[in-house]
């Protein structure tokens, strides 16, 4: 008998635990020619706002010992122009598609979801494990321009009531991603979880800078930026870690997954799923060869269901 | 395009600091044109992270290698100077979107200066006629390669050819007239070209350096600030090779000055 | 004339701004043979507290990309220990030293700083640029035993009490030493100078834990531990970055530093001072390369204090 | 101790997966004994980051070069691996607590495995008499090195030597009697030699093996348990070899198991 690999998340069923990060995998396109999207058990796309919007001003990026510092923004063509350029796309894929939302305010994220569900029309009933749009992530990392600019998901308050006017727009799965950048994760987890959260994701990028000691200026345009890549994996396990501990609803975990050894930590350490981002920049076929590692280690561990793995850390 | 192990024919010193690395090309992935270019993943090892881009500078006759000059600068360029004949390299490829022929009755002007050089040399291969004008700090930086008959070199500081840049030798030696301007090098070297191509009225195809993280058009990283104020194009995809006619300003800012 | 390497912290002036990071260089004379003592800037000792501590349980160091996770644990003699068996030492060294504290309470780091107060006597008027201990740093990074846990740098209106009752007891110079594992580390910075420290140092080490994949267990005894290393430098030159524009205080930057440059964006970020820790294992020469490095920049640049690069980002 | 740069003398591969690895020696360090070790920076990169410890398998009669048996293991081994002759790396040594001479009518018995062949291998070319018992998973597994004349080799599966552990070597053909266990090697190997010395009453020098940060005594993070409970000691400096004797214990805790 062959291995399970299919993940469940609330109503949701992906046909197997590794995805590709929001903004490290455009809209799919980009990486058609490098990557078999039907392998891909889920994929995130790039953050999606209300307006259009430019993205910061450059230089956008800069390396780090073993991490990437990015200031990308929120650079993406609007809620209007996704769902004319974009879904037509997407829809046709043979993997499920999670939208990621952000926003400035709660008004905008809702904004988002509510033109997005318009346009799809309510889920389907039964279990949709097939491709199309099956569910949303929630990006509360960016700053809350009521709140004096500290990051949604900094505050627990904030998350818990962002979550819930979500949750009552869409039956889609709600994933809330929730921001490293914090003292006390699980109690964050907690609030996505009590404002109706399927599931929650995590990490998002760190708080990082670089500076350019000869030209005295910072590496990137806007001074700080988020650091993503192997240096922060031990970071993201620690946070899943927690997160998983803390929730009853499935955690998917990401940050700095360069292949399957790395997955594999985060499934024991508590992970439903997990996603490749910038390790997809390093070497496309990341994606590919963390789910044959980790059907490999399934087969020489005699594990029959990838859901299993989480409860076998010793 | 296409992810493939490239196998090292060779890897030699062509000048002080520079050198040229040749690699089996997989025919699978598409015949690479002048302006387009490989990312190259230099260590399994998690530092140096991310690939680096690199401009191809010829191609066998039978498709079968390919080649880039480079300039060794940091840890990833001093790794990939260190890799021997034999070894094998993943690489990417062909990326982005190359230089375009030269409009009926354009005179093609090639101007280079560091790390220009590569792509702009495999560009003059590909052209029937062209005049190939390379820049380069001094004559000892003048590389070991066989360059095409009658290019025009400049140094700084006059130790070989014309001395000064190239966009100074073009600007005193070409005529007006029906011409495109080709060209890739530093920053101030492409503000200048496009800055004379506006100025004669020329077209130009210029091609933009940004560090790049995914190298594909799928992360936004290599965004360079598009001249009419609206945003931002990528240079891996969009580019790295912008053009500008009469009609149709240059899409990308060659400005290369920073907002404070 | 030649450049003015020294750093003034509140009445303390240390001879140049590159010191040793508590923890990574014990009480000194592990290094003796390797680091000369008299170019460091400040010696940061291994936390002290009022009780021995024999640290926590073995494995406790392994190594992540570009990191080192550690849970050493506050493994040290206890504060009598300390006075009889290693303050001679320290006190003949020919650099200045300053003592990390710390503890599971409040009154814990009280007790360790009135034992070491009283038998070093109140401190000797003047400037005190010598040798000698010279000041405290108060590893805020503990979890607070009375508080469930949570780690006293982590509550702003913690640091600040914890922070003024250090202070009443002694005049020598107080650094808090704050944690990255928050979400604004401002907000902490303006506690412990509200509380009367004379500096603050950043950053201890990020939450992080690491998996055996193969055993299927932590990698660390404790299950997570702290990251140290080259990963977390855009982290902490962040914290730093952040910190000097919440204070008026100067702020000692750490995290990451294993050479010139690392140590130039720290202090072009805003730091009066820096301290390396990992970077000396992997090189002992580090904390000489840095101080020298510092001063080829300077000169390149024709700076004549280094406390004047901390204005100099553009 | 000192820290220098070595010149990689010879590197050359002695087994499938092993290599011996000979560097110039600073004899201004100070002369390593057997059981010390020194740490060697593979790379100047930060990944891997941390210095790595090898034991000392030699030295040449001058003085002026040691060498080291090594293991193939995981990233650092790998890059080591790939280090030409000529090339320098960054050293530190010696370090830690060598291995005590036998005491008066002991009779040294020495055994090895794995990692732990360098160590004693060194250990007993420096004594006038000793009983050697190394032991291997199978034949192909024995290093092409000239090896002490009458040394006993073991391998798990017998395909050379005698079938077993080491250990179990020893249990079976040494008589009790005053003797002095040396001994270096996986874990479970030490463990049960550690048991055999109760056992008999014999005097016993084990060498550890712990991750290190530091390896001089600073970090605290090369931790082995206290046999006493009280606390802990450090591989490194208070190691890597500890001795026990007819009225004193080890030191330290030999037994792998980690508490749950
Ligand atoms: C489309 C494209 C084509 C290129 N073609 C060539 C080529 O044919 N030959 C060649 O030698 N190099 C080429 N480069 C540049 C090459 O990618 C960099 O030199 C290389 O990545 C440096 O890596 P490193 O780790 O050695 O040095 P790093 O430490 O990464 O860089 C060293 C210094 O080089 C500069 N630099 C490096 N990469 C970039 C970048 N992407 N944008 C701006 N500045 C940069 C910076 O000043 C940096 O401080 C090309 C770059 C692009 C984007
Ligand atoms: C005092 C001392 C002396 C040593 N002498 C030798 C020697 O003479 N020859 C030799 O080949 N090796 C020796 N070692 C071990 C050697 O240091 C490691 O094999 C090396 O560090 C592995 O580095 P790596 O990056 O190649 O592999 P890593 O990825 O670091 O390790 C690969 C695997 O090896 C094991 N391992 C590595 N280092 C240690 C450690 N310190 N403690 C426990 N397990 C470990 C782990 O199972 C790990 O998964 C010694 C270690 C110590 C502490
Ligand atoms: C270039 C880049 C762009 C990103 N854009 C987004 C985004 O739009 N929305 C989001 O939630 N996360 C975004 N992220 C964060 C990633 O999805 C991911 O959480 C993070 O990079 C850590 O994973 P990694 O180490 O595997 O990259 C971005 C990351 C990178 C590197
Ligand atoms: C092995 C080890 C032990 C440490 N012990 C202490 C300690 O006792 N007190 C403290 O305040 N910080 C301690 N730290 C944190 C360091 O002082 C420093 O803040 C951190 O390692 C980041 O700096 P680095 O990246 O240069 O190492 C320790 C770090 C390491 C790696
Ligand atoms: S490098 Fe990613 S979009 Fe160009
Ligand atoms: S490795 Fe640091 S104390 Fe032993």
């Amino acid at each position: 008998m062959s291995a399970d690999l299919s993940v469940r998340i609330g109503e949701l069923v992906l046909p197997n635990p590794v995805g590709v990060a929001s903004g490290t995998f455009g809209y799919g396109s980009e990486y058609e020619a490098l990557v078999e999207l039907g392998s891909l058990g889920a994929l995130y796309t790039k953050a999606i706002t209300l307006e259009p919007r430019p993205g910061n001003d450059v230089p956008r990026i800069v390396e780090t010992p073993s991490g990437l510092l990015n200031s990308i923004g929120l650079a993406n063509p609007g809620v209007e122009a996704f769902l004319t350029d974009k879904l037509p796309a997407l829809l046709a894929y043979p993997c499920p598609v999670i939208v990621n939302v952000a926003g400035a305010t709660e008004a905008e994220y809702l904004a988002v979801l509510q033109r997005i569900e318009a346009t799809l029309g309510p889920q389907a009933s039964g279990h949709p494990d097939g491709p199309g749009i099956v569910g949303y992530e929630v990006n509360v990392s960016c700053p809350n321009v009521k709140h004096g600019g500290l990051a949604f998901g900094t505050d627990p308050a904030q998350v818990e009531r962002l979550t819930s006017s979500l949750r009552a727009v869409t039956k889609r799965c709600l994933i809330v991603k929730l921001t490293p950048n914090v003292a006390d994760i699980g109690s964050i987890a907690r609030a996505a979880e009590a404002g109706g959260a399927d599931a929650v994701s995590c990490i998002n990028t760190l708080v990082g800078m670089a500076i350019d000691v000869g030209q005295r200026r910072p590496r990137l345009a806007t001074v700080t930026g988020g650091l993503s890549g192997p240096a922060i994996l031990p970071v993201g396990v620690a946070c899943v870690y927690k997160a998983s501990r803390a929730v009853g609803i499935p955690v998917i975990g990401l940050g700095g997954i360069m292949g399957p050894e790395d997955a594999l930590q985060y499934l024991l350490a508590g992970a439903s799923a997990v996603q490749v981002g910038t390790g997809t920049f390093v070497d496309p076929t990341t994606p590919a060869r963390v789910l044959a590692g980790i059907g490999s280690w399934m087969e020489a561990n005699s594990v029959m269901r990838v859901a299993d793995i989480r409860g076998m850390l010793r | 395009m296409k992810q493939f192990e490239a196998e090292i024919i060779s890897n030699r010193a062509v000048a002080p600091g520079w050198k040229e690395l040749v690699l089996s090309w997989d025919k699978g992935a598409g015949q690479p044109e002048p302006g387009q270019f490989l990312s190259l993943r230099v260590s399994p090892r998690s530092d140096p992270l991310l690939r680096r881009p690199f401009a191809f500078s010829g191609m066998s006759e039978d498709g079968g290698r390919v080649s880039a000059i480079y300039q060794v600068r940091g840890p990833a360029t001093s790794i990939l100077a260190e890799l021997a004949p034999g070894s094998a390299i993943d690489a990417i490829g062909p990326l982005g979107r190359g230089f375009p022929r030269p409009g009926p009755g354009e005179l093609a002007i090639l101007a280079a200066g560091g790390i220009g050089l590569g792509p702009v040399l495999f560009l003059a291969k590909s052209l029937a006629a062209s005049t190939l004008v390379l820049g380069f700090r001094e004559a000892s930086a003048l590389p070991r390669l066989d360059l095409p008959q009658g290019c025009v070199t400049c140094t700084d500081d006059g130790s070989s050819g014309f001395r000064g840049k190239p966009s100074e030798w073009i600007s005193r030696n070409v005529p007006s007239g029906l011409v495109r301007l080709y060209g890739c090098g530093p920053a101030p070297m492409l503000a200048a070209l496009a800055g004379l191509a506006a100025e004669r009225s020329w077209a130009s195809s210029l091609s933009a350096e940004q560090w790049m993280a995914c190298g594909v058009g799928a992360c936004m990283g290599c965004a360079l600030r598009r001249s009419d104020g609206a945003g931002y194009l990528r240079a891996c995809s969009d580019g790295p090779v912008f053009s500008a006619d009469a009609g149709r300003p240059s899409p990308v800012d060659w400005n290369p000055r920073r907002p404070t």
